[in-house]
C-alpha cells in the first residue's frame, strides 16, 4: 500500500489490510468489532478518502520529488532502523509482560453473558456487553466522544465555508498584487 | 494574634489607620483614574497626581510623627482584613507600622512626593500614563512598608516593580529596550528567588499565617535546624542580594539607573531598593538568627566588594548619571556590612543609612537631571563652571553631594559612623572595619570630582556653545520645591538623629534581643574570638575593673588593624 | 508454539504499525499520510483487542471503540483540512507545507 | 550641656544658616551679621573663660556621665553632646584655644570686612566664616571623640568651602578638592581610631577616659594613638599629608590666616593635647621625630618660593611641626603655648600679606613687590614685627614659646633638637627673606608702585595682633586661668638646665639668619639669586622632596588606572561574562530546542519515533528498572 505510487492503488489496498484487520477481530471473537471496522473504516472512511482523491485529482507521485534522493534513501533507512528497534522492543516487552505470567498461549473461554465484577466487565462475544461498558463504566467518555465527533463536524462546516469565504475573496479582488496571497508567495 | 473577627475590618479604624490604608489606596484610586482614561486632561491629571503624591506623603510624616514605640512583634495603626480568599494559606491584608518601618514608611513619603513632583513638572510625553504608572510605583512603595503580612509585603513589590520595568522601556534613556530587558530578567530572578525563600520560611517554620509576628512568636520559641537556617537565609540573601544590588549581582543597577527617566531612579534607587534590606533587617536576620551568622563572613567579603570595588569603578565614571548610579550601588555596601554584623547596632545603622541614603540619592539623580537640563548632557567632561551662574543648584548639588560622602549634618553620616562602629564592636570584623573605611575617602573622591568638573572651573566649550541656544537659568521655585523637600529631610536627620533612631532602637532592640542570646553560644563559625565578647561586652557596660583582663588581652590584636 | 498466542498478534500488530510509520515517514503525499495515520491505528487496536481478550476483559475492546470514533472524526476533520489547504496551495505534498518553520 | 556653650555654639549656627538662607544676595548685611555672631562670640567666650562657674567641675564619674544631651542612641551605642569648658586635669586647654579661636577669629572677620569688600561672593564667604566658626568652637568645646570627629569633618568642609572660594579657578578647584580628600584620609585613621577606642575602653567621652587612663595607664596601646594620630596628622598637614596646605592658600587670604594659620590646622596640635594621656612612649617620639622633621623640611620649602602666601603656609607647616614635636617630648603645654602665640604672629603675618595683596591688585609674587615698607608703612611695620616674632628674637613671643621647645628637646631629645635648631636657623633666614624682598628695595611692578595703606578697617586687627605678638610671651600679661593650660610644662622646662646656652644659641639662630638673607636678599631683581648661587640647592628645595608629583603619580597613574581595569573587569567579567554568559547560555538552548523545530511533517514523525522508542525501552527496562 505504502509503496504504490497512485493514491487510489494505495486506498485499495488500504481497504484490503482494514478488511484483513476485521478478520482479525473475528479471529479474536470481537465480532462487533469486527463489523464495526467494516463499517466505519472500509465503508465510511475509505469512501472519504477516495471521494478527496477523486475531487482534488491528485495523479502519481511526479516530478523530482518523487525520485528516490539520497536523502529520502537516507530517511527511509532510519526509518526503518527505528521501525526494527520498536519491533524488537515490542516483542521483547510483549515477551516481559507475558511470560511472567505464563499465559501467554493460554486463552480463557468466552461467554455469551454480560457479566461484571466490580468495575471489570467481563469479555464476551454478546454486543450486549459493550452497550453495558459504555452505558455505565464508561459514559463520560462516551459522551465526550459524542462531543468530539459533533465538535469535528462542526469544524469540517466552518473549514470548507470559510475556505469557501477566501476563495470568494481572492477572486473577488483579483489579480492586483497587493492581495495576493502572502503564503503562496513564500511557497 | 487575632483571632478572625466576623466583621470585615478586625477594629474600629480610627484617623490614624485610615491615613495609613489612604497611602496605599489613594495613590492606587489615582493611579486607576488615570489609566482608565476616566480623567481626559493632563492638567486634571497633574492636579491628580498632587493627590496621589500628597497623600502618602502626609500619611508618611504624620504617622511618623505620632508614632511611639509599638513593643517588639506589635505594630501600631493596624489594619487587619481577614477575607482575601486566601486565609486558608494564612494569607490575611494586614497593614501596620513598628518602630523599623515607620521611618522608612516616612522616607517613602517623602522621597515620592519629590518625585512626584519633579515627574509632574518634567513635561514627558504621555503625562498622563507616566503619572498613572508612577502613582502605582508609589503605591506599592508604600505598601511593602507597612505591610505586617509577608504575603503583600511581597507582593507591594511587585506592584512597584512591574511599572518600572514598564517606564524604563518607554520613557528610558540610552538602550532603553536592552535595559528594561535586563532589569525585568535580573530583578523578578530576584523576587523569585525571595518569594521561594519566603515561602520556605513558612513552610518549614510550619506557621498558621503568613504574618510576620506570627513567624517571629514562632520561630523564636522553636528556631529552625541549623541547616534549614541556613539554606533559607542563602535563598533570602541571594533573592535580596540581587534586588539591592549586591556586588557580583550589581551590574543591572547603574545602567537601569543611567537609562531610567529621573523619578524612577529617584523611586527605585531612593526606596525600592530598600525592600531587601527592609526585608534582611527585619525579617530574614531576626528570624534566621543563627542561618546569618553563618553567612556572616561571607557576606561581608561580599559587600566589601561593593564599598571598594565598586567604589573604585565609581572613581572611573564620566557620565554623571552612571556615576550617581555606582555610587548608590556603592553604598548598599555599607548597609550590607551592617546586616553582616547581626548585631542590634549594625541592623540600627542600616535603617538609619537606608533612610538618609534614601533621600540623598533621590536627591542626587534629582539634581543631575537640574544639570542635565543646564548642559544638555551627562557627561562631566563636557560641563564645567556651572556654579556662576546657578548659583542655587550648586548649592543643592554640593550638599547632596557632601550628603552622599557621609558629611557629619547630613543623615548618611550617622548610619555610616554606626555601621562603623558595628564594624568594630566584634574583634573578627575589625579587619573589615579598617577596609571599609577606605570607602569614606573614595567616596568623596569621586563626589568632589563630579563637584569640580561640573560646577568649578571654567566653561567648557560644549557647554558655552550650548548655552548660546539654550540660555541657562537658575533653579526655578518648581525645581527647588522637591530639592529643598529631601535636602530638609537629610538635614534633620543629620543635626537630630534621634527623630529615626530612638524609633528604631526600640524595635530593634528587642528584635535582636533574642538573636544575641542566641549568637555566642551556638556559632563557632562566626568568629574566632566570640568567647571574649560577652566579657568585652560588660566592660562596656558597666566600665568597670572586672573585665580589664580580657581587654589586655584583645589588645596585641588591635593594633594589627591599624 | 503450536497454538497462536497474544505474541503473534502482537507481531502483526508491530507489523503493521511499522508499514504505517514508513508510510508517514516516506509518502509526501499528505492523504497517503492520512491513511497511514488511519494504519497505525488498526495496529493498535489489533494489539488492543488481544489483550482484551487475552485477559477476558471487555475495556480494551472499548477502547478500540472509542479510538475507532476519534479516528473517524481525525480523518474528516483532516481531510477537510487539506481540502482547504489544496485550494490555498494547489499541493498535497508534505515539502510544500514548511510554514511551520520561521 | 551648659546654656552658655549652648549659645556660644548656636550664635554661628544661626548666623551662617540666616546667611545661606536669606542674604544670599545681600552681601553687605551678611558681613555684618556675621562680624557680628564673631563679636558676640568673643564676648560670651570672654564671659565664660572668666566666669567662676564654668571652671567648677563635678569630680565624679557619673555625673560627667550624665551631662550632656543624648545624640544618637542605637543599642550598646551611644552619642552624647556633652561640652565641657575644660577637663578634669584642670589644665584649661578648651579655655586656651576659646580664647585664641574667638579673639582672632573675630579680628580677621574684621579685617576680612575690608578685604572682601568688592567680593561678588560676599555672603558665600562669609556664611562660610560662620559655619567655619561653629565647627571650630564645636572642636573646641566638645568632650567626647564623636562629636570632635563630627566637628572635624566641619571643619574640613567649611576649609572646602573657603578655599573654593574662587572655584572658577582651575586652582582653587583642585585645592580645594584636594584639601578635603587629603583630610578625610586622616580622618579614616582617626575614624578607625574612634571606633577602636570605643570598644575596647567602652567610652569616647574625654574626661572618662582620662579618668580611666589615670587609673591604668598601661591600658594606652600605640596603634590606637597613632590612629587617632592620623586626625592629626590629616588636619595639621604633617607628614605624609603635608601637601594640601600650600595649595590650599588659593582661598582668600583671610581665610588662610584663620583656618589655615592660627586655628583649624592648630586644631590637630588640640586634639593631640586632649588625649594625650592615650598616647605611649613610643607613639609619642614617634610624633616628635614627625614634627622635627616636618619643621625641617617645610623650612627649606619655604626657602625657595616665590608666593607670599605660600612661603607663609610652608612656616606655617614648619611651626606645627615645632608643636608636634614639643607635643612629643611630653610638653603639650609647650605645645599649647607655642599655638597661641604662632596664632598671634602668623595670624598677623598672614593678615599683613592680605593687606598688601589687597592694595597690590592681588600680586602674589615677592620678587614683584618691593619697597613697600615706605608705601605700606604700618603693614610693612607690623609685618616686621611678625617676622621678628617668628624668629625668636629676645622677648617677643615667639622667642619664649619656640626657645621653650628648643630648650626642652636640648634635655630630653638630642636629634629632636638638632634638626630643630636648623629649623629655626632656616625660619629666620626665610622670614627674613620674605621682609628684605617685599618690603624693602624698590618697587618692582606697576601694581606696587602704586599700592597704598589699607583702610583702618583692615590696619586696625594688624595692629592688635602685632602688639599680642610683640608681648604674648610674658605670663604676666595672661590672665590665669588661660595660662594655666600652658603654665606647668612651661614650668618644667624653665627649670631645665642649659638656660644661658639657649639664650646664645637662639640669640645666634635669628641674628645668623637675618644677616645671611639680608646679605643674599638685599638687592635683588626679578629672579631669585639662589638659582645661581646655589641651583643645586634651589632645585631640591623646588622640588619639595617630589611629593606632589609622586602623589599626582599615584593619582594619574595608579589610582585612575586601577579604577579603569576594574570597570573594564566588570564590563567584561561581571557584566559581560556572568551575567551576559548565563543569557548566553539560556540562548544556546534555545537555538538548540529551535533546531528540532524543522517545519517538516517527517521531521516530527522522526521524533515521534524517537519517543516512543524510547518510551518502549523504559518500559522494557532498558534503562534500567526503577
Amino acid at each position: 500500500m505504502i509503496l504504490s505510487r497512485n493514491p487510489v492503488t494505495a486506498a485499495m489496498f488500504m481497504i484490503l489490510s482494514l478488511v484483513g484487520v476485521a478478520s482479525l477481530f473475528v479471529l479474536l471473537e470481537a465480532f462487533f468489532l469486527a463489523v464495526l471496522q467494516v463499517l466505519v473504516y472500509a465503508g465510511a472512511v475509505m469512501v472519504l478518502f477516495l471521494f478527496i482523491i477523486m475531487l482534488m485529482d491528485v495523479g502519481p507521485d511526479s516530478g523530482k520529488g518523487a525520485k528516490l534522493s539520497k536523502k529520502r534513501i537516507l530517511s527511509g533507512f532510519i526509518a526503518l532502523l527505528g521501525v526494527g528497534l520498536l519491533t524488537v522492543l515490542t516483542l521483547e516487552y510483549s515477551g516481559v509482560a507475558t511470560v511472567a505470567t505464563d499465559s501467554a498461549d493460554h486463552w480463557q473461554d468466552v461467554t455469551e453473558e454480560t457479566s461484571a465484577a466490580g468495575a471489570n466487565i467481563v469479555f464476551s462475544k454478546s454486543v450486549k456487553s459493550f452497550g453495558y461498558g459504555l452505558f455505565t463504566k464508561y459514559m463520560l467518555p462516551l459522551q465526550v466522544a459524542g462531543f468530539l465527533l459533533l465538535a469535528a463536524m462542526v469544524g469540517v462546516i466552518v473549514l470548507s465555508k470559510k475556505t469557501d469565504d477566501v476563495d470568494a475573496h481572492n477572486k473577488a479582488d483579483g489579480p492586483s498584487p497587493g492581495t495576493t496571497n502572502p503564503q503562496s508567495e513564500e511557497a | 494574634m487575632r483571632q478572625a473577627g466576623l466583621g470585615i475590618f478586625e477594629m474600629n479604624l480610627g484617623f490614624e489607620e485610615l491615613l495609613l490604608l489612604a497611602s496605599i489606596v489613594v495613590p492606587t484610586a489615582v493611579s486607576l483614574c488615570l489609566f482608565t482614561g476616566v480623567v481626559t486632561s493632563d492638567e486634571a491629571a497633574k492636579k491628580l497626581a498632587y493627590v496621589g503624591f500628597g497623600v502618602p506623603f502626609v500619611a508618611g510624616v504624620l504617622l511618623f510623627l505620632w508614632f511611639e514605640g509599638a513593643v517588639g512583634a506589635d505594630y501600631k495603626y493596624e489594619v487587619l482584613f481577614d477575607r482575601t480568599g486566601l486565609q486558608e494559606l494564612g494569607i490575611t491584608f494586614h497593614l501596620g507600622l513598628n518602630g523599623v518601618s515607620s521611618p522608612l514608611f516616612a522616607m517613602a513619603g517623602f522621597v515620592g512626593l519629590a518625585a512626584g513632583l519633579a515627574a509632574i513638572h518634567s513635561g514627558a510625553e504621555r503625562i498622563r500614563l507616566y503619572l498613572a504608572l508612577l502613582s502605582l510605583m508609589q503605591a506599592g512603595l508604600m505598601g511593602f512598608f507597612a505591610s505586617v503580612d509577608l504575603f503583600f509585603y511581597f507582593l507591594f513589590h511587585e506592584f512597584a516593580l512591574v511599572p518600572t520595568f514598564i517606564m524604563i522601556g518607554l520613557w528610558g534613556g540610552r538602550d532603553r529596550r536592552s535595559v528594561a530587558l535586563e532589569v525585568t530578567i535580573y530583578l523578578t530572578l530576584g523576587a523569585l528567588v525571595v518569594l521561594g525563600g519566603l515561602v520556605a520560611l513558612n513552610v518549614m517554620g510550619d506557621a498558621e499565617k503568613f504574618d510576620f509576628p506570627t513567624l517571629i512568636n514562632l520561630l523564636s520559641t522553636i528556631p529552625l535546624g541549623e541547616s534549614a537556617q541556613f539554606k533559607i537565609f542563602g535563598l533570602l540573601l541571594l533573592g535580596f542580594g540581587i534586588l539591592v544590588a549586591l556586588f557580583p549581582f550589581h551590574t543591572w543597577a547603574p545602567r537601569a539607573y543611567s537609562a531610567a527617566p529621573t523619578s524612577v531612579s529617584m523611586l527605585h534607587a531612593g526606596v525600592l531598593k530598600k525592600f531587601g534590606l527592609y526585608g534582611l533587617v527585619q525579617v530574614a536576620v531576626p528570624l534566621l538568627p543563627s542561618g546569618a551568622a553563618q553567612w556572616s563572613d561571607f557576606l561581608i567579603w561580599l559587600a566589601l566588594g561593593n564599598v571598594l570595588f565598586v567604589g573604585f569603578v565609581t572613581m572611573a565614571q564620566n557620565n554623571l548619571k552612571s556615576m550617581v548610579g555606582y555610587g548608590s550601588v556603592m553604598h548598599m555596601g555599607y548597609c550590607f556590612l551592617g546586616v553582616a554584623t547581626c548585631s542590634a547596632l549594625g541592623a540600627g545603622s542600616v535603617v538609619m543609612l537606608m533612610a538618609a541614603h534614601g533621600l540623598s540619592v533621590a536627591l542626587m539623580f534629582l539634581v543631575g537631571t537640574f544639570v542635565f537640563r543646564r548642559c544638555g548632557t551627562f557627561e562631566m567632561d563636557e560641563m564645567g563652571g556651572l556654579a556662576t551662574k546657578t548659583p542655587v543648584l550648586a548649592c543643592i548639588f554640593v550638599a547632596a553631594a557632601l550628603a552622599t560622602i557621609g558629611l557629619p549634618g547630613f543623615g548618611n553620616f550617622w548610619g555610616e559612623f554606626g555601621i562603623f562602629m558595628s564594624l568594630g564592636e566584634d574583634p573578627g570584623t575589625r579587619f573589615a572595619l579598617g577596609l571599609a573605611a577606605l570607602g569614606i575617602i573614595i567616596s568623596a573622591i569621586f563626589g568632589l570630582r563630579a563637584v569640580a568638573k561640573v560646577f568649578f572651573g571654567e566653561q567648557t566649550e560644549q557647554f558655552a556653545e550650548f548655552e548660546k541656544e539654550n540660555p541657562v537659568k537658575d533653579l526655578s521655585l518648581l525645581e527647588l520645591l522637591p530639592a529643598g523637600l529631601l535636602v530638609a529631610a537629610l538635614l534633620l536627620l543629620g543635626l537630630w538623629p534621634r527623630t529615626i533612631s530612638d524609633r528604631v532602637n526600640g524595635e530593634i532592640g528587642i528584635r535582636y534581643q533574642a538573636f544575641e542570646s542566641v549568637e555566642p553560644g551556638g556559632l563557632p563559625a562566626c568568629c574566632a574570638l566570640d568567647a571574649d565578647e560577652p566579657e568585652v561586652k560588660e566592660a562596656v557596660d558597666t566600665n568597670g575593673t572586672s573585665a580589664e583582663a580580657t581587654d589586655e588581652s584583645s589588645k596585641p590584636k588591635e593594633g594589627d588593624h591599624d | 508454539m503450536d497454538t497462536i498466542g497474544v505474541q503473534d498478534f502482537l507481531i502483526v500488530s508491530v507489523l503493521l504499525f511499522s508499514v504505517g510509520f514508513l508510510g508517514v515517514v516516506l509518502r509526501r503525499n499528505l492523504l497517503l499520510v492520512l491513511m497511514s495515520l488511519e494504519l497505525m491505528l488498526n495496529a493498535v487496536n489489533v494489539a488492543l483487542v488481544a489483550f482484551s481478550r487475552h485477559s477476558a476483559n471487555m475495556d480494551g475492546s472499548l477502547f478500540v471503540f472509542f479510538i475507532m470514533t476519534v479516528a473517524a472524526a481525525e480523518v474528516s476533520v483532516g481531510l477537510a483540512l487539506l481540502v482547504a489547504l489544496y485550494k490555498k496551495r494547489q499541493s498535497v505534498f508534505s515539502e510544500h507545507l514548511t510554514m511551520l518553520k520561521n | 550641656m551648659d546654656i552658655t556653650v549652648g549659645t556660644l555654639l548656636l550664635i554661628p549656627f544661626v548666623s551662617a544658616a540666616t546667611i545661606l538662607l536669606f542674604l544670599r544676595r545681600n552681601g553687605k548685611i551678611a558681613s555684618y551679621v556675621s562680624v557680628a555672631a564673631a563679636g558676640a562670640i568673643l564676648l560670651l567666650s570672654l564671659q565664660i573663660i572668666f566666669s567662676e562657674t564654668a571652671s567648677s567641675v563635678p569630680e565624679s564619674g557619673d555625673t560627667i556621665a550624665d551631662s550632656g544631651v543624648t545624640w544618637l542612641e542605637i543599642a550598646d551605642f551611644k552619642v552624647v553632646a556633652d561640652f565641657r569648658i575644660d577637663d578634669p586635669e584642670a589644665r584649661n586647654e578648651s579655655k586656651a584655644l576659646l580664647f585664641v579661636v574667638s579673639f582672632v577669629g573675630f579680628l580677621i572677620h574684621v579685617f576680612s570686612l575690608g578685604y572682601m569688600a568688592d567680593d561678588a561672593g560676599k555672603a558665600r564667604y562669609f556664611g562660610g566664616l560662620s559655619i567655619f566658626m561653629f565647627s571650630m568652637l564645636g572642636i573646641t568645646l566638645a568632650d567626647n571623640l564623636v562629636l570632635i570627629f563630627v566637628f572635624w569633618e566641619l571643619v574640613g568642609f567649611s576649609s572646602y568651602m573657603l578655599i573654593a572660594h574662587y572655584f572658577h579657578t582651575k586652582e582653587a578647584s583642585d585645592a580645594s578638592k584636594k584639601a578635603f580628600i587629603v583630610n578625610r584620609v586622616g580622618d579614616f585613621g582617626f575614624l578607625i581610631g574612634i571606633v577602636l577606642t570605643y570598644w575596647i575602653f567602652g567610652t569616647v567621652n574625654l574626661s572618662e577616659l582620662s579618668q580611666l587612663m589615670a587609673s591604668d595607664p598601661a591600658r594606652a596601646t600605640t596603634g590606637i594613638a597613632l590612629a587617632l594620630a592620623c586626625g592629626f596628622i590629616g588636619k595639621s598637614a604633617q607628614f605624609p599629608l603635608q601637601v594640601w596646605l600650600p595649595d590650599a592658600m588659593a582661598g582668600p587670604t583671610p581665610v588662610s590666616a584663620l583656618i589655615h594659620a592660627a586655628t583649624m590646622v592648630a586644631a590637630g596640635i588640640y586634639l593631640l593635647a586632649r588625649i594625650d594621656f592615650l598616647f605611649t612612649s613610643e607613639a609619642l617620639s614617634f610624633i616628635a621625630l614627625l614634627g622635627a622633621a616636618m619643621g625641617l623640611y617645610a623650612g627649606f620649602c619655604a626657602l625657595v618660593q616665590r608666593d607670599i602666601k605660600k612661603i607663609l603656609a610652608y612656616s606655617t607647616l614648619s611651626q606645627l611641626g615645632y608643636m608636634a614635636a614639643a607635643f612629643g617630648l611630653g610638653l603639650e603645654g609647650v605645645a599649647l603655648f607655642h599655638l597661641a602665640t604662632h596664632a598671634f604672629f602668623k595670624g598677623l603675618m598672614f593678615l599683613g600679606s592680605g593687606s598688601v595683596i589687597h592694595s597690590c591688585h592681588h600680586e602674589q609674587d615677592i620678587f614683584k613687590m618691593g619697597g613697600l615698607r615706605r608705601r605700606m608703612p604700618i603693614t610693612a611695620n607690623t609685618f616686621l614685627i611678625g617676622v621678628l616674632a617668628i624668629s625668636g628674637v629676645n622677648f617677643l613671643s615667639g622667642y619664649f614659646s619656640k626657645d621653650a621647645i628648643l630648650l626642652g628637646a636640648y634635655n630630653l631629645n638630642l636629634p629632636v633638637f638638632v634638626v630643630l635648631y636648623l629649623g629655626a636657623i632656616l625660619t629666620a633666614f626665610y622670614m627674613f627673606r620674605l621682609y628684605w624682598i617685599a618690603f624693602c628695595g624698590e618697587p618692582r611692578s606697576k601694581h606696587v608702585a602704586e599700592a597704598h595703606e589699607s583702610p583702618s578697617v583692615m590696619t586696625g586687627p594688624l595692629v592688635i595682633l602685632a602688639v599680642l605678638s610683640a608681648f604674648g610671651g610674658f605670663e604676666a600679661l595672661w590672665p590665669e586661668t588661660l595660662f594655666a593650660a600652658f603654665h606647668d610644662d612651661l614650668h618644667v622646662v624653665h627649670g631645665m638646665p642649659g638656660h644661658m646656652w639657649m639664650v646664645v644659641l637662639g640669640t645666634f639662630a635669628w641674628v645668623a639668619g637675618a644677616l645671611g638673607s639680608r646679605r643674599l636678599y638685599g638687592q635683588v631683581g626679578n629672579e631669585d639669586p639662589l638659582i645661581e648661587k646655589a641651583p643645586a640647592l634651589f632645585q631640591l628645595c623646588y622640588s619639595k622632596l617630589f611629593f606632589d608629583e609622586i602623589y599626582n603619580f599615584y593619582v594619574t597613574s595608579i589610582q585612575q588606572r586601577v579604577a579603569r581595569i576594574l570597570e573594564v573587569l566588570e564590563l567584561l567579567f561581571i557584566s559581560g561574562l556572568m551575567v551576559r554568559g548565563s543569557a548566553g547560555v539560556a540562548g544556546l538552548f534555545s537555538l538548540i530546542g529551535k533546531s528540532l523545530y524543522l517545519g517538516r511533517i517527517h521531521g516530527y514523525a522522526f521524533w515521534f519515533l524517537v519517543g516512543t522508542v524510547a518510551f518502549l525501552a523504559y518500559a522494557a527496562g532498558w534503562f534500567g528498572h526503577f
